[in-house]
């Protein structure tokens, strides 16, 4: 069972089809898949319902998929620093769910667990529970939210094994774990392969059977949406 | 009293005053703003410890320019630092962790808040949407919802208000408000917001004069 | 024919025949007893990673004396060892797994399956109840769901049946049914079963008269 | 803030009541809490209800406490291999509510993350779903089963730095890190106490958030159910 593909072209062969529903991981620009981006990108395919944290910004990341009109409604729950974003959706072009972080990152981790829908205190009150189920448990006021499954799941890994055990470094963990899962194919990107047996196994991050088609995306530029620091005082 | 006094708390003071609130041993999401300046005010010996809502315990400071990793962000999407006690996790777990009332403090900014306690702080109607992110989830799950903000809009308008206009980002949530001239607080949701400090200079009738919300005083 | 024959198929040879629906790459579930047996039946060459739900994907042999791990057991609370492929979670992200429908099959045994597909499993009334462990859950979420277990029960009574006697494990889940005697397969959820294959000395005739379910042959 | 006590009886001071909840983690007797198990039997606190996968065997593990009958009710999945646990259900002294384990773990997971309700398919059809609200979605039908939110977790973990970040071993993660997460507080017995900056930040199981008192409990004598093994062949 080869998981290894040679190109993102190569690993999302005859994935991808107009209307489908593709969740992608990624936070701003830390850890998004954006070979395979590129990759749906340069192939066409239209009409796309993403869910995703974010929608990139302007030609980086998701963005990219924006600029060339083949999203048609993004499920995401902050969409800011993207001029392109900004001017399809102002002119109604592009279909925008607006959904909490929380409850976005809840829902694709209960489509991958086979959890249709869950209550959650998240938005009660507020425009997000309109014409939602609501329901009482011990005196307290929930709504209902629906587990997302995606035809497909696009992830960004730090490193994976050839059986497709995968780590993620630092905060590029983010979305992209609860977005593997809930996909019916997970294709990752990753920055480097490992033989078998250098992962340890209680370390794991992202169990082989989530990662169904894989490549190596390295190297990567990796951009900083905000670069802060600070001095080192004076010795 | 100086003039300058009569102007109430500045940004930082705002922020040291929310660091008051502080506990040992307590689990603190900052949101962005005046908010993020309560880490450079955690008292000295109390171990406070951040969290970052895209997946992170333990955010430390901002890194030198050659520790800068894009790696590691905050969920501002500055770049930071790592401590020997943090731990990163996914972003299903954080807000697992902010959903289920692990996180004892939140502090954040608002552009309304009322008299209930509501908070609408992600949202003009007209004006570009940007998205909510994880205010929702920080409001309907943290322990302690502390709001900071300036006490009136730039139109001098109240912030402090009977009903929020704006739509919200939770109902009822709010247990206390620091404004550059005073401190509202609340001992339960049930219960009406008091007002238990003026900034120096100030007076509870300065307070008075731009608050539209009723409090107890 | 030779005698032996005509008792159909043994233990592992009911295992066998489970083993030829196993896949290039296929991740697996195994229950306790002649299903374990599959294990030992996997064709050379293919690549089946087997799944235990206590939380453990890469199930390797029983260890040797001195590899014995009380940390490392399988949902048998067996004893095992780890491949190099092998990586641990909790039990909540091993049931997120099969639940949500990543294990594509499932080798499970059975004490009644109804020929709408019930199985039932887990409890004798009148008799101490145990549990149904995972059995529920790994019916309601994998993918394929193959029983292996007895043509008919000790005291010779059918096991494969219009309609369980005992209470149900799950309701219209089982895909495929593999006895000492024969094989049942349907196509999807809203098919009947068909017989679609014998063991070795048995006749469609023979299977008949120890089958009360009503099948396609 | 300290969160390293002397003693399982001193971890536990102040937190135990006759009448509570508590999650229990461990899978038969594979990383079970079992230092915090014998401190809570000696409190002599009663009436509890005790969520756990298993109930122990006789007068190991969760066997203890019903030994001395202080288990009002078992909420479990598999209760097989423990004959005073038959005993007392057979005689309608001990209450069980059978739950199925994915159902049992999700459970957990889902009252640690408030989430006081979630759908599954699990179970439909079954004596397990009868009283319980079913939903259908897409065609599909469901049954809602509720967030267990304990008083009190108790579990066992392999190290643990000073701050509480802790980690697993094996297959002894099982329900621990669902069952920590389950509780208003959670006390987590360890092997091995290490400094802060000693797990790697990528590697922590349970974030330090969780664990709010922990003792050092070895040694560990770690019993097993069942031992299997194969032989070497010969040389």
């Amino acid at each position: 069972m080869q998981k290894m593909h040679p190109s993102a072209e190569a690993a999302l062969d005859g994935l991808l089809f107009d209307g489908m529903t593709i969740c992608a991981g990624g936070f701003g620009l830390c850890g998004i898949p954006e070979r395979l981006i590129q990759a749906i990108q340069a192939s066409g395919v239209k009409d796309l319902v993403v869910a995703s944290n974010n929608a990139g910004i302007d030609n980086e990341g998701l963005g990219k998929l924006l600029r060339t009109r083949q999203v048609r409604k993004m499920i995401s729950s902050y969409v800011g620093e993207n001029k392109e974003f900004e001017r399809q959706f102002l002119a109604g072009e592009l279909e925008v769910e607006f959904c909490p972080q929380g409850t976005l990152a809840e829902r694709m981790r209960a489509g991958g667990a086979g959890i249709p829908g869950f209550y959650t205190k998240t938005g009660v009150g507020t425009q997000v529970a309109e014409g939602k189920e609501h329901k009482e448990f011990e005196g307290e006021t929930y709504i209902l939210e629906r587990g997302i499954r995606a035809d497909l799941s696009i992830i960004k890994g730090w490193k994976a094994d050839e059986a497709g055990n995968l780590v993620f470094r630092k905060t590029a963990r983010n979305f992209n774990q609860p977005a593997a899962t809930s996909g019916k194919v997970c294709v990752a990107e990753v920055e480097e392969i490992v033989p078998v047996g250098s992962l340890d196994p209680d370390s794991v991050h992202l169990p082989s059977i989530y990662v169904k088609r894989m490549i190596l995306g390295a190297p990567y530029e990796k951009k900083i949406e905000f670069r802060t620091v600070r001095q080192r005082e004076a010795a | 009293m100086a003039t300058t006094m009569t102007k109430g708390w500045d940004r930082n003071q705002m922020a040291a005053r929310a660091a008051r609130e502080l506990r040992d041993g307590y689990y603190v999401n900052l949101g962005i703003g005046i908010p993020t300046l309560v880490a450079n005010n955690i008292p000295e010996g109390m171990t406070v410890t951040l969290q970052s809502e895209n997946g992170m315990l333990g955010i430390g400071p901002f890194p030198y320019e050659d520790e800068v990793d894009p790696d590691l962000i905050n969920a501002g999407k500055q770049t930071i630092s790592q401590l020997p006690s943090s731990s990163y996790f996914s972003s299903a777990d954080s807000f697992a962790m902010i959903r289920g009332g692990h996180i004892d403090l939140t502090v954040l900014g608002a552009m309304e808040v009322s008299e209930k306690g509501d908070i609408a702080n992600w949202m003009i109607p007209g004006k570009m949407i940007k998205g909510m992110g994880g205010a929702m989830d920080l409001v309907a799950g943290v322990k302690k919802i502390i709001v900071v903000m300036e006490h009136v809009s730039k139109n001098g308008d109240p912030k402090f208000i009977p009903e929020c206009t704006l739509p919200l980002t939770g109902k009822n949530v709010v247990d206390m408000i620091i404004t550059d001239l005073a401190v509202f607080q609340r001992p339960d949701h049930g219960s009406p917001f008091k007002l238990i400090e003026v900034a120096p200079g100030i007076t509870a009738d300065d307070v008075a004069a731009k608050t539209s919300a009723r409090y107890d005083s």
